[in-house]
């Protein structure tokens, strides 16, 4: 038991040189652990990366081939189909409830919407989280952007229904996806 | 005999007496922040299951070199390494499970649990031993999140691991997930860990006056 | 630049510049603290009960690490052991802890002792005391609120449900603090081998004692008479027994059946010279329940 | 005349030998009394689903309480009333309509867990009926703030939203406009005909029950005078979609649970600050939370929130605000 | 101006640090028994992480991220910290000893803690720049005081009520911790649109 | 005009069962039960013996303690026993017991008559030491320590208490009306002994008869008789000294401190009996009260009566007592048995009735914060019952100040959940005293 505070005793003599080296060297050590494993992990973590983003995307347009890069836009992309363009797929963002709320959404050329996908939410679980589940999702497939307007009279058909109990968040994810194809519809030149 | 019973002891000792949630109450931040399901709190636990027998058994092999003057830094260098191994391993293989346990992930770095072990037991004796008390620390501390989950999950949501448990008739309560019930839980449990040792050792002295 | 040399130099560097500055740092600035401390105060029971004289178990490590002059035993309810470990420690010579245990002295149970009135205040019975001395008749005796149990660290004493303190022989370290807690001066240390004890306090001539409480010591001097080794003496009317004169020279506790109210009884470890057979520890728990196996002879 | 002193023994206790007449069940059910009539009137406005409430939330309270004593070992005072007090004034603020198990559960976390966890009788650090308010409203945010229109009351469907509901969801000018106009949505207000949770709609009944206990001496007036008062203040100056000094401080402060929070829970002498200037400092403060959270926060309405928010701070202000000692030297 | 001052309040009250985001508990829980230390604790928390975030995001904006070795920055933030509060503790011992006897004690406790770490980390992965960084610091540091020092203003108070034994101490401090998150709640949704 | 003290209460006086009795000299006791400690300080040693005879205002016991004042025989007649008996404040203590020959003889010498003007303030206060006079409000602290402050403590103004703001008694507010001009002297004399010339007169608003002969008697010198509003503590030194000086005894700090001196009605009638007349302090008027004694009376009563004998002169009683208390039902003594003797602070023997007293069972503080309301002192009583139920001593004194509670139980009063707050802060300050001893 003592054998740990003698060992501290000792400690005193040691050179100012001899105790940094020893703290250099563990760094150095580490350093080098590291540097393998990163070199060994990226390119897979890379190639996940692209996957996962394809495969969010492919999910949203199910029967895209392949998805291009759009020229002067960030992170956006347009799904392809035997050689025809036929949706874009692109970022979406607004302020719900517990924060931000990123998300993807898929916009045929003229418009309409096709999916949205949310990427990262702060919104209650069990509560505002529905707002990125069915059957709340479902609503938007094919609306236009004049249409995405949250209503609470459970009559109405034409626009969004609100999550009983999450009105807040229900606003907030109609407007993130309405914001997104009113940009592609500007993009595009719509109409 | 006296070996096999040092060895369930040492490692024994972290899974219960010891138990680093419910008893020496460290590294609290993940048994609240990510027990909000199981999935995720099992990804933490054998997370930090790996980084602590890791360390353990890293600091209890290098533990002759190591100046007293960088002690703590060093040791602090190491877990870091090891963090950051898993942090890319994660990255790589389980991107998902990487992003819901974001920060969090990161923060293993500060857990006082890991650096403690290394400072009170790993530094003072060898391998074996070192692995087997990192390794009953790491089995203590997941089994202390997997029950909070396990609870929070199944009255919050209604579900474990996803699967739902109770019918449509559930109307989960979902306080349990959110920060009150996380933290509520927790008290109610470490009433109930203290209740049985209570009454074990009410048992215990019982038989032994008898 | 390749990655993984950028990551070698950044660790290496950061490596170098923060142990150059804690290195430098310890240098200039650090400030030891006897590491010795905090292992005698580990060896230490940790009671924090105050009976070696400091406040607490960290205070008397401090002293007895850093002052010389200060003994290793002096930790009662650590009894030789501890003595034996904090003398190795610090290099000391340990000199022997009389082992010793606490003794209520008083049997004046709910049925033997008269009782003025209802008591109707605070539980305590430091606060009972403050009020007309309370309820007992007798003054010297317990007052059975459980000051002393509520105080014990060591959780060695319990009320037995006639309204006397039972101390558990098993826990009790003798640290005396229950003796330091009880306004009435019931309770006092006893040496943990000591034969017989006195089970009562009252300093009230006879006939008062008697009047207040069946069980009294009545000053009667009987077993003061009877000890060869003259180990009993009767002080302010109540028996006080010399117990290094019974431990050296008694073999027979004749004592005992002399006294006519019983208030004489053997004492809780002790062995009994006299007694057929050795009381274990286990025999003596069931000393600690009402009515010892020395029933006492029926009043003068 | 003689009486014999020997035969039974007298009491000897100390000073002083006599007392008020006041005792804790006293006190206590005097309170349940007060509340009773807002009760009775949430009873015939909302009809059976708020007698039900009522009752679970009531027999509760009050089984929990006695079910933990028996375990605890402790002697059972369920007849002091203070654990009714808990189930009256859990089910005075919550949702007419609520399921039934939800009451229980509230009822249940009320007693167990914010006043037993800590105690019991006079240790709790936090309102027990709002705590356990609260978890509802954690747990079922959507039935804690569903206000149907039933069959057996007398709610009509144009108003199923409650009037705070209304002003933050749809503005002040549908509200006059729901009710009518200014004039008959401060008499809904004043009389308890409108939405709301089954105990807090009758302004004058509240008002009345507060003046009991005031007369009784039981509360102060000052706190609920405070809190009412700064809810009033702040909603006039920051209230209004005008600019500063255009709200309407009559309507908010005759909304929501203002009335039986600033009477009934404010003054929940356990878990308010013990003294007076403490207290009117406890009143300030839950108005203005309360407002902030009405004019600024996720939530229409603010009073459970503030009032536990100053629960919680309640041991900071008895720890600096004290009376003065006498001869302290200054 | 409006923007800091939202991001301020929320890290102090709406989205708190302890409360909603679980960061710091361990000497939330260890050292809320005692007001007094509380109050030093609160202030040595936040002073430090203003100064190690500070620090983090130079190293971070100038080092790490030009580089793109952001992987790095989990082992070079704790090194750094832990290196950094050990140096504040050497000198705040040798040239202010009235302070050290304050707060000297909490440093070390401090050096290898989550909300020390978490803070930089969030600041990192949010990109903030100095000047939020510096105020979400400083929002953090005293959203963790304000927490701390109310949980050990009720914690002490409860000294004095009678509770069940298996709750005393740790138990019933997670339910304290409990409900002070269920008031909180109140202020949730308070982000000004 | 008046500054007002924070606090108190309003109990029910009840001072209708015995105020408008006049003083009824009691018949002299078969024998008197005189305990040799009945003041605060060192206890005195007995002079006499079993057996030994003894005349009335003969020295019996005394201490040559600074703080003690002496003990005298308030009958003649054969001392039968000294030892142990039953005492009112201590439960049990050494007294000496006389019995009466029935003659009632003075000790030679006594009375005499003298002319106190002629005597120097020295002589005087040598007389009150041994006469025997300690504080007759009730508290027993002996008058000559008083009357003789340190030098550097100037005094400005004596104080008479004749507030009797206990419930229940009488013999203060009888003492005024019917010994007017004893009071008058004995002021005059305790002025001269202090050398201050300004002294106030409190009596509380509900002894109206009182107020107006005093102001009679007192007109023309330079004594204020001045009516204060009826409320409990109002008779407590610092709540007079506050009231009528508007000065504030500092905390730990007495009445000197801020050149007062307060002294009962009935002390300063004993000091005119021993300086004119060379009386010692043998007898007292007693207030004998409550339901359960057949009839309420003044009685003028020698040092050493039992309780018994004086139910006995009051008809008996009328039904159980509940409680039997020595002094006021806010701050006496409850006793266990009749058998105690009246000693020179006894101002009062009530023996209560079940329905006078509300007593309950002890609950849990429901931090109503009535307690604080009603504290006089302004500190924080509902800790003290915590904290000493906790056994937290120390941090009743240094955070919540339990040392600057009078004891008066007003918190008690009003506390809903019938906490014996008093006796908790007795608790404190034992146990703090004994810490401090160690
Ligand atoms: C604990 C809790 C969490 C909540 N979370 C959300 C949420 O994530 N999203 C949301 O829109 N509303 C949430 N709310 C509800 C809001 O406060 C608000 O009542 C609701 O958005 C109004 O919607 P309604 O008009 O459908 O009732 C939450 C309420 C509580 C009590
Ligand atoms: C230890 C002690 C010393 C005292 N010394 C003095 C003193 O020197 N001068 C004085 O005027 N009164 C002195 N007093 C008397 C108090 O001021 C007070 O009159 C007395 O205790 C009775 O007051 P009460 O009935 O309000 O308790 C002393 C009291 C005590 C207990
Ligand atoms: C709460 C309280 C109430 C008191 N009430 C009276 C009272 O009514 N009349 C009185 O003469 N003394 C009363 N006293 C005692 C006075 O404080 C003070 O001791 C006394 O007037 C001093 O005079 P003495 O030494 O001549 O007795 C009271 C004391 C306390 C603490
Ligand atoms: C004036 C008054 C108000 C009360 N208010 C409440 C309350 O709001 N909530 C509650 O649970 N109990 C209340 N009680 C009852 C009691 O104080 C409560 O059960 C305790 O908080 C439990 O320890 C109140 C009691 C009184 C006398
Ligand atoms: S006489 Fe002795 S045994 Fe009896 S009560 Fe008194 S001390 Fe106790
Ligand atoms: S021994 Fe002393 S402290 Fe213990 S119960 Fe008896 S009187 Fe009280
Ligand atoms: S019984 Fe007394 S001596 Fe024994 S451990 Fe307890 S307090 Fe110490
Ligand atoms: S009066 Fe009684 S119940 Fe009220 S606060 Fe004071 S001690 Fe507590
Ligand atoms: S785990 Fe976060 S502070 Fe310990």
């Amino acid at each position: 038991m003592s054998d740990a505070h003698v060992h501290a005793h000792e400690g005193q003599n040691d050179s100012l040189f001899k105790i940094a080296l020893n703290l250099t060297l563990a760094c150095f050590i580490s350093g080098a652990i590291i540097a393998g494993t990163y070199a060994f992990t990226n390119p897979i973590a890379e190639k996940k990366m692209v996957q996962l983003k394809e495969d969010a995307m492919k999910d949203l347009v199910k029967d895209a081939e392949t998805f291009q890069p759009v020229e002067g836009k960030d992170n956006w992309y347009v799904a392809v189909k035997g050689g025809e363009e036929i949706a874009y797929v692109v970022p979406g963002e607004s302020k719900g409830y517990g924060g931000k709320i990123e998300m993807l959404v898929a916009v045929t050329p003229d418009g309409k919407v096709i999916d949205y996908n949310i990427i990262k939410m702060n919104e209650t679980p069990g509560l505002g989280d529905k707002g990125a589940k069915e059957p709340f999702k479902t609503q938007f497939a094919g609306k236009a952007a004049e249409q995405l307007e949250v209503t609470k009279d459970p009559s109405n058909q034409e626009n969004i229904q609100a999550l009983t109990g999450a009105t807040i968040t229900s606003r907030a994810v109609t407007k993130g996806v309405r914001d997104a194809v009113e940009e592609v519809t500007e993009f595009t030149g719509v109409k | 005999m006296s070996e096999k019973q040092s060895v369930w002891a040492t490692f024994k000792y972290g899974v219960f007496e010891a138990n680093p949630i419910f008893v020496l109450a460290l590294s609290l931040c993940p048994a609240l922040a990510v027990t909000s399901n199981i999935i995720s709190a099992l990804g933490m636990g054998f997370s930090v299951m790996f980084v602590i027998t890791a360390n353990n058994v890293v600091i209890s092999i290098v533990r002759k070199w190591v100046n007293p003057k960088v002690r703590v830094p060093v040791y602090i260098t190491s877990i870091a390494t090891i963090v950051t191994l898993v942090q890319l391993i994660l990255q790589a293989f389980f991107p998902t499970l990487y992003q819901e346990l974001s920060i969090y992930l990161a923060l293993i770095v500060v857990f006082a649990i890991i650096l403690a072990r290394a400072e009170v037991f790993a530094s003072k004796n060898t391998v074996f031993p070192s692995f087997l008390d990192g390794f009953g620390m790491g089995v203590g501390f997941t089994g202390a999140m997997l029950l909070i989950a396990a609870i929070r999950e199944l009255f919050g949501n209604g579900t474990l691991a996803g699967i739902q448990i109770f019918g449509s008739w559930y109307n989960p309560a979902l306080v349990m997930i959110l920060p009150p019930g996380g933290f509520i839980t927790i008290g109610l449990l470490i009433a109930l860990f203290n209740l049985i040792k209570q009454h074990r050792a009410k048992l215990r002295s019982q038989r032994g006056e008898a | 630049m390749n990655t993984s040399i950028l990551i070698l130099i950044v660790m290496t560097a950061i490596g170098l510049c923060f142990g150059l500055i804690l290195a430098f740092g310890n240098k200039k600035l650090a400030i030891e603290m006897n590491p010795l401390i905090h292992i005698v105060e580990d060896a230490l029971p940790k009671g924090q009960c105050g009976a070696c004289g400091y406040a607490g178990c960290l205070a008397y490590a401090e002293a007895v690490v850093l002052d010389p002059d200060v003994p290793p035993n002096m930790c009662i309810p650590g009894k030789e052991k501890v003595a034996k470990i904090v003398a190795e420690l610090t290099g000391k010579t340990a000199e022997a802890v009389e082992p010793r245990i606490a003794q209520v002295k008083c049997a004046g149970s709910h049925a033997k002792a008269v009782i003025n009135y209802n008591y109707d205040g605070v539980q305590d019975c430091v606060a009972a005391n403050l009020l007309l001395g309370g309820p007992k008749s007798c003054k010297y005796g317990c007052l059975g609120l459980a000051t002393c149990v509520k105080n014990c660290p060591f959780d060695a004493m319990t009320m037995s449900p006639d309204g006397l303190p039972v101390i558990d022989p098993n826990k009790c370290t003798g640290c005396g603090k229950c003796e330091t807690v009880c306004p009435r001066h019931v309770i006092s240390m006893l040496n943990l081998k000591a034969h017989v004890r006195v089970n009562c306090n009252s300093k009230d001539k006879g006939p008062v004692a008697k009047k207040a409480c069946t069980v009294a010591c009545i000053g009667c001097s009987r077993c003061a008479k009877d000890c060869q080794y003259g180990a009993i003496k009767i002080e302010n009317n109540l028996a006080v027994v010399d117990t290094h004169v019974c431990l050296e020279k008694c073999d027979n506790a004749t004592c005992l059946a002399k006294c006519p109210t019983g208030a004489i009884k053997p004492a809780v470890f002790g062995i009994v010279p006299g007694t057929e057979g050795q009381e274990s520890i286990d025999a003596i728990c069931k000393v600690c329940a009402p009515e010892a196996k020395t029933t006492p002879p029926p009043a003068m | 005349m003689s009486v014999n002193l020997e035969t039974n023994m007298l009491t000897v206790s100390p000073s002083p030998h006599i007392r008020t007449e006041e005792s804790i069940p006293k006190i206590m059910w005097n309170v349940n009394l007060a509340v009773a009539p807002a009760a009775l009137f949430g009873i015939f406005y909302f009809g059976l689903p708020a007698l039900i409430t009522i009752a679970v939330s009531i027999i509760s309270a009050v089984g929990t309480e006695y079910l933990i004593q028996k375990w605890q070992k402790k002697p059972v005072t369920i007849n002091d009333g203070s654990a009714c007090v808990t189930g009256l004034l859990l089910a005075m603020c919550l949702p007419p309509q609520i399921p039934f198990y939800m009451t229980a559960i509230g009822a249940f976390v009320a007693i167990a867990i914010s006043k037993h966890t800590m105690g019991g009788l006079g240790f709790n650090i936090f309102n027990p009926a709002h705590i356990g308010r609260a978890i509802l409203m954690a747990s079922w945010p959507v039935a804690m703030t569903t206000w149907s229109a039933n069959s057996l009351s007398k709610v009509d469907a144009l108003t199923t939203a409650t009037p705070l509901n209304i002003l933050k969801q749809h503005g002040y000018d549908q509200l006059i406009q729901v009710f009518g106009s200014q004039s008959e949505l401060y008499k809904a207000l004043f009389l308890g005909t409108r939405n709301g949770s089954l105990g807090e709609t009758s302004t004058i009944l509240l008002l009345l029950g507060g003046l009991y206990l005031i007369y009784k001496g039981y509360i102060k007036w000052q706190v609920p005078v405070c809190m009412i008062g700064t809810v009033g203040l702040l909603t006039w100056i920051f209230g209004g979609s005008a600019g500063l000094f255009t709200g309407d401080p009559l309507f908010n402060m005759m909304a929501g649970g203002l009335f039986i929070g600033a009477f009934f829970m404010a003054t929940d002498m356990v878990t308010v600050p013990i003294t007076t200037k403490g207290q009117i400092i406890f009143a300030v403060g839950a108005g203005f939370i309360t407002t902030l959270i009405r004019l600024k926060g996720g939530y229409p309405e603010g009073v459970c929130y503030s009032i536990l928010l100053m629960n919680c701070v309640t041991p900071l202000i008895d720890r600096y605000v004290r009376p003065v000692r006498f001869g302290a030297r200054r | 101006m409006a923007e800091y001052f939202t991001l301020f309040m929320g890290a102090v009250i709406v989205n708190n640090f302890v409360l909603t985001r679980f960061l710091g508990l361990c000497i939330f829980f260890g050292i809320s028994k005692n007001f007094s230390a509380s109050v030093g604790m609160g202030m040595a928390v936040t002073s430090v992480m203003t100064l190690s975030s500070i620090l983090a995001w130079v190293v971070y904006n100038y080092v790490l991220a030009p580089y793109n070795l952001t992987f790095l920055t989990t082992v070079v933030f704790v090194v750094l910290i832990a290196s950094f509060v050990q140096l504040l503790e050497m000198i705040i011992k040798k040239h202010a000893p009235t302070l050290y006897g304050m707060w000297g004690i909490y440093l070390l406790l401090i050096a290898t803690n989550c909300i020390v770490l978490g803070v930089p980390l969030i600041n990192a992965e949010s990109n903030f720049n100095f000047i939020k960084s510096v105020i979400y610091a400083i929002g953090s540091g005293v959203g963790f005081a304000v927490a701390i020092i109310l949980m050990a203003s009720l914690r002490e108070k409860l000294q004095y009520a009678d509770v069940p034994k298996p709750l005393q101490g740790l138990g019933i401090a997670f339910i304290l911790a409990g409900m002070l998150a269920l008031s909180f709640l109140g202020f949730s949704g308070m982000i000004p649109q | 005009m008046h500054k007002s003290f924070r606090g108190g209460v309003h109990p029910n006086d009840r001072k209708n069962y015995s105020a408008d009795i006049p003083i009824e000299l009691a018949p002299l006791p078969k024998k008197v039960v005189i305990p040799v400690s009945q003041h605060i300080g060192a206890p005195c040693t007995p002079l006499v013996k079993k057996g030994d005879a003894v005349k009335k205002g003969q020295l019996i016991a005394k201490s040559d303690a600074f703080v003690s004042s002496p003990v005298h025989a308030s009958l003649s007649g054969t001392v039968v026993d000294v030892a142990e008996y039953p005492h009112p404040v201590s439960g049990r203590a050494q007294a000496i017991v006389i019995e009466n020959d029935g003659l009632d003889e003075w000790v030679e010498g006594l009375p005499l008559e003298r002319d106190w003007q002629k005597l120097s303030p020295e002589e005087m206060l040598k007389i009150v030491r041994e006469a025997g006079i300690v504080g007759m409000g009730g508290a027993t602290f002996p008058t000559h320590v008083k009357l003789a402050p340190p030098k550097e403590k100037k005094i400005d103004y004596l104080i008479i208490n004749g507030a009797e703001c206990e419930p229940y008694l009488t013999s203060d507010y009888r003492v005024m009306l019917e010994w007017t001009d004893r009071m008058v002297t004995g002021v005059q004399i305790t002025m001269k002994i202090l050398g201050v010339s300004k002294g106030f007169i409190g009596i509380e608003d509900n002894k109206q008869d009182a107020v107006q002969v005093l102001k009679k008697a007192f007109s023309g010198t330079n004594v204020d008789v001045v009516v204060l509003p009826t409320r409990y503590p109002q008779g407590a030194e610092k709540m007079l000294i506050k009231m009528l000086v508007d000065r504030e005894v500092p905390s730990g700090g007495l009445p000197m401190d801020v050149g007062v001196v307060v002294q009962n009605v009935g002390t300063v009638v004993a000091i005119c009996d021993a300086v004119t007349r060379g009386i010692p302090l043998i007898e007292r008027v007693t207030t004998v009260s409550g339901l359960a004694v057949a009839q309420p009376k003044n009685l003028l009563l020698r040092v050493g009566t039992t309780f018994a004998d004086v139910v006995e002169l009051c008809g008996g009683l009328k039904e159980k007592p509940e409680k039997i208390v020595m002094g006021g039902p806010m701050m006496g003594m409850a006793q266990h048995t009749l058998e105690v003797p009246v000693i020179k602070g006894v101002s009062g023997i009530l023996l209560l009735a079940k329905k006078e007293v509300n007593e309950g069972k002890e609950g849990p503080c429901i931090r109503c914060g009535r307690c604080v309301e009603a504290c006089p002192m302004g500190v924080i009583p509902s800790m003290f019952s915590i904290l000493g139920q906790q056994g937290r001593f120390v941090e009743a004194k240094e955070e919540y100040h339990v040392l600057d509670c009078c004891e008066c139980g007003s918190c008690a009063y009003v506390c809903p959940a019938k906490r014996n707050i008093p006796h908790y802060v007795r608790l404190c300050k034992a146990q703090n005293a004994k810490a401090a001893n160690k």
